[in-house]
């Protein structure tokens, strides 16, 4: 019986890394893989009524943990990776009142910022991302081109995109294609 | 149409965003409602020129299934609202 | 004239000139130049030649609505069509290139289709070629293909990117011409979000070609200081170089950007063209009037231009339209082109101007004529002079130049994009849009407004109305309301007593003959004159065309032109590249790549790869001295059966179900029993759709009481997903279950053969004996010696003792190394899909190639799944139609050679053995079939009538397309191990 | 008047001022033996073989619009018999075989040309898939060849095969598969039903539909009543409006397709090619547009006109099947209200009222299927019997759950 704990590969170990496009210096463009850390998918039992406070008890605490996303529906992120155990022992913390979907492996944290932020999502998504429309804190999930994604505003110049593992290293790569003009800086490396 | 949709929990979405399944007019029957019953919820429709009612699911968004009234004429969108508070009524 | 650029005036640069060439010929424009007045300056009129004709053609327009003007730009893959000169920006280095001509366009054979006109009326084509009749495609058809067309597309790949934007805003402003900035001006003073769009390089609209002033300023510092004021708005955004070019639902406009169409050296970083998605709140339409031509003998001659496009060449380029020019007009826009060329010291020869009682105060030095109108322009390659019919005397006039002025048409085309129809005004003598439709104001010239001033009156007016609407309460509009004085005169759709072609559809060669035809051979709707005589179906859609053509079949049929109708306007306004419509979605972008937590391991093992929707999955893993992709699959299947192997399973759909309602939700959405299931026991389950057909098969694992988790087969796990939720959401609100996809969450590896449980043992920290794991088993397990959370499951698609493991994903590549080390002893082998295709149709396994949606469950063996005994699950209450109950229905086989040396493929048809081809025999087809290299032969499942029925049956496997015809046998569709014995190890 | 090369000729020495009406405009009379709901292409045919075949010429042609003015004048004038299926298979045939000799039957020139239609495999699947069809094709007599990937590129050198997502690896062609010029196809049977006594009625558009018995009598119209002893239903994406009238239920529902040509171009392509990873399909006009389509839009609509997402949907597949079309230039799209059944293929069959005759759910499929279409139907209504090739195509089908799924999606029309 082997004991040695297995390796964990990111999603995002092959991708893209560097700097691309433009040498501007002003909008420049930053890509962030975050740290692959927990993803709790939460979900509402029937009738459960308001969750917004049941929720916070499994997230970390830390701003913008908490992401909606639908009715009922919440991913709570956090840069700490539990074990099936940790999670296990988050569930009674809802009371019964909703279930707890691991998804820290099959959801992929990625971090863009810059001044020209909101243009290069612009060419993904129709949601309007105008701050005085969406706020530090809001989330949204929706359309990146061709890939769907969770988009939650961190900062004024600032957001993070939750994505699905496999499509990961697929929207990474469209990502730096979308802030070319501005030129980017890639960082694969945590 | 459908180049916006307001949908009632993400606000206004693109058609991409969607899937649309049809008739949201239509109520399952009972299980013994007969072959009648059955025929017509599975294969008539109204298909009305003007307001229809449709079932549209907010795939790449909230993952909710819409009732959204639209008219097939003019593709104005009279109301959204989510498939389970619709309810039986659909 | 040795130069046509005049030696003061325009907007151009002339510090920085520009080079270019046209027909190879080396030529200098400036900036601010267009190809087409760089084209004039340099004396070039004849830039192109006509569709059907070949008729000398020069430039008539000074924007998106040039019929002639056509050319071909660019080199390789940058190679553009059909493009019009008066759009294109002049850059340094542009080569253009004339079209639909041979040997050139000064001189070209084609014209000798001008000799045979009278043969080649409107819908001439459609009365003959038709004897002999296999001449149409060998002989005529390929004259007639290689005539017709216009510019040539390249087949080189465009070295260009482009890409696709969303924007929003609270008003949408299209055209930035004076209606549009004074829009502009009063929603960004109001604090509104707003986008300016305008096609041109320059804003300004008519503003930049304007003399007169304008409430008291020149109309260029008028424009300079209302540009600069919207500039320093943060809340205004102005897109130049930008055409909107559709109207769709929901208020969402369509608008192209040229991003990079002015430059020969294209920066790799940015997009040639972009298109914008803009979802506006509220718009204004502000997109000016077209200027009509007037229609009499030669008045496509180059040399003939529209009066407002002279005086935009004029006023924009300084570029003189000739030594000698005359005006036809019967409107006031002739008059102000006659002002201006006199004012630049150009000769005005006459004014002739068809409305008797022309009673305009004209103080410049040209005559006047009357009540006249020009009957034939004369000329060949170039106008000479022109025949004019005044008072019923002709009398004849040289000139190199002429000016129609045939009065405006509202550029209303936007407006009708969603299906509202054009308005006959006989107050305007125009085709308006029709008002209040909800979310878009048209304004200005488009709205049939003649004066500048009465124009940004109201264009402030209209925003300030739109801003009521989206609750900005105390906007002022910019500017003052201003009545509009100008007088419409009557319009004069085409003149009498030319001896020439007087052409409607100049791009398509309709001449007011082919209209007449049209409506003597009772093709007068205005639709069926469109189609027959092809009147506004050129590239430029009839911008210039249909209007008249419309007030011509008025006159034809004798009811008025309200009754005539208008042709649909439809999307877009302009036309629109391929790639900007596409985006950055091409090549291998085309769709997203998803890709398995364990693809760069099975890259590392050597795998083959395969597209399987969007994700790549492993074929196979050829092994050194291997030739032939059939050699390693033979090795895996052995293999797998003899020792051991290991295929990633990661792509199948997973999905997490929980809820107190679970169990019975499951149980309504299998056609099989599901509310017993024992927690740590998996089932194969059945999905039908509500009409019976088997939509989707897979195992459900219960992992608790209120938690289970649902496998699909790839390609439908999206499809599933959104299935349930429809159920759950629509169908059964009541009922307390929730989804979580985690398909991405697992690397599923399934481990299969005989010593599987051995290597696997080494893992699994729990005792996965048959007594503890049973078939069917699943189970949350330790690995690594707690280092890691599993989830087991004794499932078997090959038949062998076999598990399916899932590992969280980013451990996935550790854990099957890791196995593939424990199993290394054992003879493991990494498989693909081809070796798991073989096993499962050695076992009668099937998969979406016999589920195809046509078929039932007891089609495919299953008749003893369905529950009889529940009352309610999907696709019950259908299965009992005669159809679905018939005998003949084609049901599951297998199929084996009779030869073992000889093949089938799948897709060939079955036919009784000696039985006649022919639809009324074909008994079924083979769905699957592989070469099976533990019986040593080639097998297939089928799907035939009466099937099961069959076995031992000889037939015929027929393949007509490769001429393959295999005596076969039919048979179980089990074709290895019947008895399970290995599946229980 | 005969069309051809010769009174061409004569009538242009004459200034082309002999030429007659290609079709009257009469005012109704008060009854007809038949009246056809619907001056498209199946409309016109059916009236066209009516007369011809069957002798049947008191028969009225009533159109609420311009004759052509639906589907037959706005699809992508693609022509096929590539059909799996024994209900459909032998129909398209027998539509492929009448497309062969129609020009010289109506004496107008429809541009019949077989160019070849090419459906591009891009996966194992799919190539089975094409080859149980192709040899579906072959054992009804049906010409069918599958290509692979060198035999595709030999042809159409200028397809993606080197940079692909989806890689091409053939085609199963059909030869005799092309185009017609489809305006032509609504004007000569016009033309010929015109000239054989059928009355074609423009801008009368059916409002009611009167009974008396159980049985039909007449219609209201925008013209008022007319008589009739059969009706006969060929309303393509308005049938359910006009069954209505009867409190008919059809298993119908009404979608937009999209289509869309190019600027004019010298010759690009030869043939027809359909594109197996993505929605998109093309040929080239005789007048040089790109002609090319994809997928409905998804959702029921009578506006003949559809969303930009679409647009950009078959945009992309387009690129993604040929890059050089990368610069070229989209002219105009447009829409048509398809009459999508519930599995897919038509229904040419009696109602539950006896004179009531019914011809509809043709999906996006119908223009191929004009002449077919219009002489099974109008066996149907002559004999009152349906024609041995149209048999299958049931309205029962569906209760009988006998239906013809050629792409086995079910009853959700905006998947067929």
């Amino acid at each position: 019986m082997a004991d040695l704990a297995p390796l964990h590969r990111p999603a995002l170990a092959d991708a893209k890394s560097g700097s691309f496009g433009a040498p501007s210096t002003g909008a420049r463009i930053t890509l962030t893989a975050l740290p692959e850390g927990h993803v709790l998918q939460v979900l509402a039992a029937r009738g459960s009524g308001d969750l917004q406070d049941v929720i916070l008890r499994v997230s970390d605490g830390t701003p913008n943990a908490v992401r909606p996303y639908g009715p009922g529906q919440w991913f709570v992120v956090g840069d700490a990776a539990l074990s099936a155990a940790e999670i296990f022992g988050k569930t009674p913390l809802l009371d019964g009142r909703a279930s707890i979907a691991d998804q820290g492996h099959g959801r992929v944290r990625i971090g863009i910022s810059g001044r020209a932020v909101e243009i290069v999502l612009a060419k993904g998504t129709a949601v309007d991302l105008d701050r005085t429309k969406f706020p530090v804190g809001q989330s949204a999930m929706t359309l990146i081109g061709h890939i769907s994604a969770l988009v939650t505003r961190t900062g004024t110049e600032s957001f993070e995109i939750l994505v699905l593992r496999g499509f990961a290293e697929s929207l990474w790569d469209e990502l730096i294609q979308m802030s070319l003009e501005f030129g980017v800086d890639a960082r694969t490396v945590r | 149409m459908a180049s916006l949709i307001a949908c009632p929990h993400c606000g206004p979405r693109p058609k991409e965003e969607f899937t649309i399944r049809g008739d949201a007019g239509i109520v399952r029957p009972a299980p013994d409602a007969g072959e009648d019953a059955w025929h017509a919820y599975v294969y008539l429709r109204d298909n009305p020129r003007g307001r229809h009612k449709e079932h549209w699911h907010h795939t790449s968004g909230c993952r909710r299934w819409l009732v959204v009234e639209r008219d097939t004429m003019s593709h104005a969108i009279h109301a959204v609202s989510d498939a389970s508070t619709e309810g039986a009524t659909a | 004239m040795t130069s046509y650029r005049l030696s003061r005036g325009g907007r151009i640069d002339r510090a920085k000139p520009l080079d270019f060439t046209f027909d190879g010929k080396p030529m200098q424009g400036l900036a601010g130049d267009t190809l087409a007045s760089a084209l004039l300056a340099n004396g070039r009129q004849l830039v192109g030649r006509s569709f059907k004709y070949h008729r000398p053609r020069g430039i008539l327009t000074a924007g998106a609505a040039e019929p002639n003007a056509l050319v071909t730009i660019g080199e390789g893959g940058r190679t553009e069509a059909n493009t019009r000169a008066t759009l294109v920006e002049l850059y340094s280095g542009l080569t253009a290139k004339s079209q639909n001509r041979w040997p050139s366009v000064d001189f070209d054979l084609g014209a000798v289709n001008s000799l045979l006109s009278p043969f080649l009326g409107a819908g001439f084509y459609y009365k003959t070629f038709m004897w002999p009749a296999a001449f149409w495609e060998k002989v005529y058809e390929p004259i007639i293909r290689k005539a017709a067309g216009l510019g040539r597309a390249t087949y080189e790949p465009d070295p260009d990117s482009y890409e696709k934007c969303w924007a929003h805003c609270d008003l949408l402003v299209i055209g930035a011409g004076p209606t549009g900035l004074a829009a502009a001006l009063t929603a960004g003073r109001a604090g509104a979000r707003v986008i300016l769009a305008d096609e041109g390089f320059e804003p300004g609209g008519s503003l930049l070609s304007e003399t007169a002033p304008v409430g008291g300023k020149s109309a260029s510092d008028l424009l300079a200081q209302t540009l600069a004021e919207l500039a320093d708005m943060p809340n205004v955004r102005m897109f130049s170089r930008t055409t909107v070019f559709g109207w769709y639902d929901g208020n969402v406009f369509g608008a192209v950007e040229s991003v990079q169409k002015n430059t020969a050296t294209v920066d790799p970083n940015r997009p040639v063209e972009r298109i914008w998605r803009i979802a506006a709140r509220q718009a204004i339409l502000a997109s000016g009037a077209e200027e009509r031509p007037l229609v009499f003998g030669g008045n496509d001659i180059p040399g003939v231009m529209m009066a407002g496009a002279m005086r935009a060449y004029l006023n924009r380029q300084a570029i003189a339209p000739g030594k000698s020019t005359v005006i036809f007009t019967n409107d006031a826009s002739g008059y102000a082109t006659a002002v201006d060329l006199e004012a630049a010291g150009l000769e005005v020869a006459a004014i002739v101007d068809s409305r008797p009682d022309a009673a305009r105060t004209w103080s410049g030095k040209a005559r006047i004529l009357s009540g006249a109108v020009v009957v034939d322009a004369n000329g060949g390659k170039s106008l000479k002079g022109v025949t004019i019919l005044n008072n019923g005397r002709t009398e004849t006039i040289s000139a190199d130049a002429l000016g129609m002025a045939g009065g405006w048409s509202p550029i209303i085309h936007l407006a009708c994009h969603r299906g509202a129809k054009p308005v006959w005004s006989d107050a305007k003598a125009a085709f308006l849009a029709p008002e209040n439709q909800e979310g878009l104001t048209v304004a200005g010239a488009a709205a049939g407004i003649g004066s500048t001033e009465s124009c940004l009156a109201d264009g402030a007016g209209k925003a300030a109305s739109a801003l009521k609407v989206l609750g900005f309460s105390n906007s002022v509009a910019a500017f003052a309301e201003k009545a509009d004085t100008t007088t419409v005169s009557k319009p004069l759709w085409r003149v009498h007593g030319s001896k020439g072609k007087a052409f409607v559809d100049y791009q398509n060669d309709v001449h007011l003959k082919d209209l007449g035809l049209a409506v003597s051979e009772g093709y007068g709707h205005v639709e069926l004159a469109k189609r027959y005589t092809t009147n506004g179906m050129a590239t430029d859609q009839g911008k210039l065309s249909n209007i008249n053509a419309i007030g011509i079949l008025a006159e034809a049929r004798k009811i008025s032109l309200a009754d005539v109708g208008t042709t649909t306007f439809r999307p877009f306004y302009t036309p629109l590249s391929f790639g900007a419509l596409t985006g950055a979605s091409k090549g291998k972008h085309f769709q997203p790549v998803r890709k398995s937590p364990l693809h760069d391991w099975a890259k590392k093992n050597g795998a083959v790869f395969v597209e399987t929707g969007l994700w790549y999955r492993s074929s196979w893993f050829p092994k050194a001295g291997e030739t032939t992709w059939r050699e390693s699959v033979d090795r895996e299947v052995l293999n797998v059966r003899e020792n051991a192997g290991i295929c990633d399973v990661s792509t199948l759909g997973k999905i997490e179900i929980f809820g107190t309602d679970a169990a019975e939700f499951l149980n309504r959405v299998y056609c099989n029993a599901f509310l017993k299931l024992p927690i740590g026991k998996a089932r194969y389950g059945l999905m039908l759709r509500e009409d019976g057909m088997i939509y989707d098969d897979g195992t459900t694992s219960r992992l608790g009481e209120n938690h289970f988790f649902m496998t699909t087969t790839t390609a439908y796990a999206a499809g599933v997903m959104n299935h349930l939720e429809f159920c759950a959401q629509a169908l059964w609100p009541d009922l307390d279950v929730q989804f979580a996809s985690s398909t991405d969450q697992w690397a599923q590896i399934a481990v299969a053969g005989p010593k599987s449980r051995t290597i696997l043992q080494a893992l699994v920290d729990e005792d996965i004996s048959d007594a503890a794991f049973p078939f069917l088993g699943a189970k949350e397990v330790s690995l690594c010696g707690g280092t890691l959370t599993g989830r087991l499951f004794r499932i078997s698609f090959s038949g062998e003792l076999a598990y399916e493991l899932a590992v969280p994903a980013g451990y996935g590549e550790a854990i099957a190394d890791a196995i593939m080390a424990a199993g290394k002893p054992h003879g493991i082998c990494p498989y693909g899909v081809e070796a798991l295709g073989v096993m499962r149709i050695e076992k009668g396994h099937v998969t979406h190639s016999e589920i195809n949606g046509t078929v039932i469950p007891s089609d495919l063996g299953f008749a003893k799944m369905v529950s009889t005994t529940k009352p309610d699950f999907i696709g019950k209450a259908m299965l009992s139609r005669e159809g679905l109950t018939a005998e003949d229905r084609l049901s599951l086989v297998g199929v084996k050679p009779l030869d073992p040396a000889t093949t089938f493929k799948t897709g060939s048809h079955i036919l009784s053995d000696g039985a006649v081809p022919s639809l009324e025999n074909d008994q079924g087809y083979v769905s699957s079939s592989c070469y099976s290299p533990n019986l040593g032969s080639t097998i297939g499942l089928a799907l035939v009538k009466h099937g099961p029925k069959r076995h031992g049956e000889h037939v015929t496997v027929w393949n007509d397309l490769k001429n393959e015809y295999t005596k076969a046998v039919l048979c179980s569709p089990v074709f290895f191990d019947p008895e399970n014995g290995k599946l229980h190890g | 008047m005969r069309y051809s090369a010769f009174s061409v000729f004569l009538n242009a020495l004459r200034g082309n001022k002999g030429w007659a009406p290609a079709w009257r405009s009469p005012v109704p009379k008060n009854r007809y033996d038949v009246i056809i709901i619907g001056g498209g292409g199946h409309g016109l045919a059916t009236a066209y073989y009516l007369a011809k075949e069957f002798g049947v010429t008191n028969v009225a042609v009533l159109e609420k619009g311009y004759i052509g003015s639906g589907n037959v004048g706005r699809n992508t004038t693609i022509i096929r018999s590539n059909y799996l299926l024994q209900g459909n298979n032998p129909f398209y045939e027998l539509s492929m075989k009448l497309w062969e000799g129609l020009e010289q039957d109506f004496n107008f020139n429809a541009m019949v040309s077989q160019r070849g239609v090419l459906n591009l495999y891009h996966s194992d699947a799919q190539r089975d898939a094409y080859t149980r069809r192709g040899n579906a094709m072959r054992l009804h007599g049906v010409d069918a060849d599958l290509l692979d990937r060198n035999a595709v590129r030999q042809m159409l050198p200028f397809l993606d095969f080197d940079n692909a997502r989806f890689p091409i690896q053939g085609a199963l062609m059909q030869k005799r598969g092309g185009t017609v010029r489809h305006d032509a196809v609504a004007w000569g049977y016009a033309r010929g039903a015109d000239s054989r006594g059928v009355d074609i009625i423009q801008n009368c558009e059916v409002t009611g539909i009167r009974r008396e018995n159980g049985r039909v009598t007449g219609v209201e119209t925008s013209q008022g009543f007319i008589g009739c002893g059969k009706l006969a239903l060929a309303a393509a994406g308005n049938s359910t409006v006009v069954a209505d009238m009867v409190d008919l239920k059809l298993p119908i529902e009404s979608h937009v397709l999209q289509a869309f040509v190019s600027e004019g171009l010298k010759p690009f392509i030869d043939n027809v090619v359909t594109f197996g990873a993505g929605h998109f399909y093309v040929s080239q006009s005789d007048k040089g547009g790109l002609v090319f389509g994809g997928d409905i839009d998804g959702y029921n609509s009578y506006a003949q006109r559809g969303n930009l997402a679409t647009v950009e949907h078959v945009a992309e597949a387009g690129v993604a099947m040929i890059p050089a079309l990368s610069r070229v230039r989209v002219l105009r799209s447009w829409g048509g209200v398809m009459d999508m059944s519930m599995d897919g293929s038509p229904i040419i069959d009696r109602t539950h009222i006896d004179n009531l005759y019914l011809n509809a759910g043709w999906c996006y499929g119908g223009f191929k299927a004009t002449p077919a279409s219009g002489f099974c139907y109008a066996h149907l209504i002559a004999k009152n019997e349906p024609h041995e090739t149209g048999r299958a195509f049931r309205l029962d089908r569906f209760a009988r759950g006998r239906m013809i799924d050629e792409k086995g999606v079910g009853s959700q029309p905006n998947l067929h």
